[in-house]
């Protein structure tokens, strides 16, 4: 088990492929959220029951799934870490964490900012909003604990347990809040009361998810290019040619 | 296109504060992040080459 | 027999030993020298399991010791830099209840031997471990060998803050564990007053 | 050679534990008598009126009993980590996922069951009736060893690390909202005359979940603070 997999996918070689792809994504990111933006405000019209305050479930919805799918992808990550002693894979785990924060915050955000005009209240202790918050607090426990340890090896290592044991946490909170809200009654109120959505909103929608999926690829490995070269400067392997490379090949 | 001027397209049928907050916030928080990994890899190349 | 295959250790980012390969037999002493910081206890640690190595394997009878795992664990003792007893409670009771969770015999009686073998006086048995000195809490970690029937042993300095008659005493026990058959790794300064031909050494250095 | 039974090995652990908790009997003191004076002084914020404290009684017990259970975390593994026992113990022939239950089930024993049986009495402060303060106890009862296991999950996580007691709460809380939404749950439905069968069968589920992944999950945490 404790075979390093990974030697020879070094990350030295990653570097310059990761700045390949880059570009790609980035260019791809900006025209996909373009096209959804203008179906979104342009072409999908005005929602009979909500007005205009609906058209915030373009940024909304993306995000919030984009928060969740990134915590997904980020335990894995962790979860072959752990499995197949790949440090690269907790680079990647690394580098997801941020942005995955940066999602959930987005979506509570907006959450509120649609909940105000819909519900007539900034904040409801909904089962997805609630369970939204607490993806949040597990994306700062997992950056925090990283933070907080000096020694690479345990850093990933003990985020990594932590990232998988949040995945078990996740659902089961989101069923506890539903159960805990059929048990006060009134209080509930459920985001799938929203009115059927029409095939341009769902489209304008899918596109920005897309759109946000390759944010998140650029950005990743933009971080992940950054968190290579951290940890390269130390002098891992002893081997300073490597890091002139890596500097080079950018 | 339901829009008949720039003003109404702003107004959002009286709910331009909600949406624009949140549309900005959105643009903001992205743009940061990408600023910042920018900064950081500018940073961290720099400093490599300082090291070698 | 204990082996090492191109055993590669690192602390933090700082790589301390690569490419170590060496082998214990039944009745030999392995010697770890090096000065301060050189990996010597990551070495030994490594050898029992509670530390990963960067690369390599450690076998026991030729099987990765990393798929054995309970198994290994039931061959070796381990005396770390710290003694791994508990302050608050007497010498009796620290032994007794790691010889229990051993596996070993526990009974008052061998207790009491095994603690007088490293020169614990009687009036020490009863007290709180904390108001020994720190030379008789190494003896009451260093006890538990007279207890154990494993054949296997990895002492991390272990003359370290020992007077010179109870490092006498260690020195015997080693001889006569040795001579059973066992295996034992050290990490010690020391020269150690036993047959060189039963010794083996292992310099660590950068 | 010489491997002990699994019964031996975690008698062992729980023996060693409570034998040195009864050496410490004022930290055992310390964390009955938190609760009892946090969940004294709610009343006193709040004021007397019996309804409200009636209401609000549930929420304040459980967060009290779950606070309390965070703040004695910090002792599960500590002093193991300085003193060089808890690498003895991962050293023990034995699954070492075993080994933690018996660590855990030390702990509940001496910061977990006091508080438990004490619940009876601060129910009575907040003016619950007698089938309630029954749901309340049983409720502690399921729920409290639930929050030691997952507990030890970030006790094992933090351990040695600087500032743990702050980073241990930030990571546990999280962890903890199921068991609290079903135990408080429970005596919230009690209080209102619902059956709280529901509640406390899912609040048994916790437990059962907790006892089958959070020991192993901290043995493996263990493994990694060792290293």
């Amino acid at each position: 088990m404790g075979i390093n997999w990974f030697k020879y996918s070094s990350p030295q070689a990653f570097h310059p492929l990761a700045g390949k792809m880059i570009p790609w994504f980035s260019v791809a990111a900006g025209l996909l959220i373009i096209i959804g933006l203008y179906i979104g405000f342009f072409v999908a019209p005005t929602d009979f029951q909500q007005g205009d305050s609906y058209r915030i479930i373009f940024v909304h919805v993306p995000a919030a799934w984009m928060s969740m799918f990134l915590y997904v992808i980020m335990a894995a990550w962790a979860g072959v870490g752990l499995g197949l002693n790949a440090r690269p894979s907790f680079m990647m785990a690394q580098a997801i964490a941020p942005t995955g924060a940066m999602f959930t915050f987005i979506a509570l955000l907006t959450g509120a900012m649609w909940g105000k005009p819909t519900w007539g209240a900034w904040w409801v202790w909904d089962a997805r909003l609630t369970s939204e918050l607490i993806l949040l607090f597990q994306y700062i426990g997992i950056i925090l604990l990283r933070a907080a340890i000096d020694d690479l090896r345990r850093a990933d290592r003990a985020s990594a347990v932590l990232a998988l044991v949040g995945v078990v946490n996740v659902p089961i909170i989101y069923f506890s809040v539903r159960w805990w809200n059929t048990l006060h009654q009134g209080a509930s109120v459920s985001m799938t009361a929203s009115p059927k959505m029409a095939t341009t909103m769902l489209t304008a929608m899918l596109i920005m998810t897309v759109g946000f999926w390759m944010y998140s690829f650029a950005v990743t490995l933009a971080r992940v290019r950054c968190v290579i070269l951290d940890r390269e400067r130390q002098p891992m392997w002893g081997n300073q040619t490597s890091i002139q490379e890596v500097a080079e090949a950018r | 296109m339901q829009w008949g001027s720039v003003s109404e397209f702003f107004a959002m049928g009286g709910y331009g504060l909600y949406v624009w907050v949140s549309f900005g916030v959105t643009a903001l928080c992205m743009f940061g992040e990408v600023l910042a990994v920018w900064r950081r890899h500018a940073a961290a190349v720099a400093e490599s080459r300082d090291v070698s | 027999m204990l082996q090492t295959v191109a055993l590669r250790g690192s602390r933090g980012q700082r790589q301390l030993f690569s490419d170590i390969s060496v082998t214990v037999k039944p009745g030999t002493l392995l010697a770890v020298a090096g000065e301060n910081g050189s990996g010597k206890t990551s070495f030994l640690r490594m050898l029992c399991g509670l530390l990963s190595p960067d690369d390599g394997a450690v076998l026991w009878q030729g099987k990765d010791i990393r798929q054995l795992k309970e198994l290994y664990c039931a061959q070796l003792i381990y005396i770390g830099h710290l003694n791994g007893i508990k302050d608050d409670l007497t010498p009796t009771e620290n032994i007794k209840i790691s010889a229990g969770l051993a596996g070993g015999d526990s009974s008052s009686e061998i207790v009491r031997k095994a603690l007088e073998a490293v020169g614990l006086g009687r009036s020490t048995h009863t007290l709180p471990t904390r108001v020994l000195s720190q030379g008789q809490k190494r003896r009451v970690a260093l006890a538990r060998l007279w207890l154990s029937t494993r054949p296997l042993w990895f002492l991390d300095e272990p003359f370290a803050s020992l007077d010179t008659l109870a490092a006498t005493y260690l020195t015997q026990r080693l001889q006569s564990h040795l001579g059973n058959g066992g295996m034992v790794v050290v990490s010690t300064h020391q020269e150690i007053a036993l047959p060189t031909d039963s010794i083996q050494h292992l310099r660590l250095s950068r | 050679m010489s491997q002990p039974s699994m019964s031996e090995a975690l008698g062992g652990v729980v023996r060693r534990d409570l034998l040195l908790a009864m050496r410490h009997r004022s930290d055992v003191a310390m964390s009955v008598f938190f609760v009892v004076i946090v969940a004294s002084l709610f009343p006193l914020g709040v004021g007397p009126e019996a309804a409200v404290l009636r209401m609000i009684g549930p929420g304040v017990l459980w967060v009290t009993a779950l606070l309390a259970c965070l703040l004695s975390l910090g002792r599960l593994f500590t002093a193991d980590y300085l003193d060089g026992v808890l690498e003895q113990t991962a050293l023990i022939p034995q699954s070492l996922a075993v080994l933690v239950i018996g660590k855990v089930f030390a702990h509940w024993v001496v910061s977990g069951l006091p508080v438990v049986l004490l619940s009876p009495l601060l129910g009575l402060q907040f003016g619950l009736d007698g089938v309630t303060l029954g749901v309340l106890t049983l409720s502690l009862l399921l729920g409290t060893p639930t929050l030691s296991m997952i507990g030890a999950i970030g006790a094992a996580l933090t351990l040695g690390l600087r500032g743990s007691g702050l980073l241990v709460a930030l990571l546990v809380l999280p962890l903890f909202i199921p068991v609290l939404i079903f135990g408080a749950g429970a005596v919230t439905s009690s209080v209102s005359g619902i059956g709280s069968e529901a509640n406390l069968s899912l609040l048994g589920a916790c437990f059962l979940l907790s006892f089958a992944f959070a020991p192993w999950a901290t043995a493996v945490a263990l493994r990694i603070a060792l290293e």
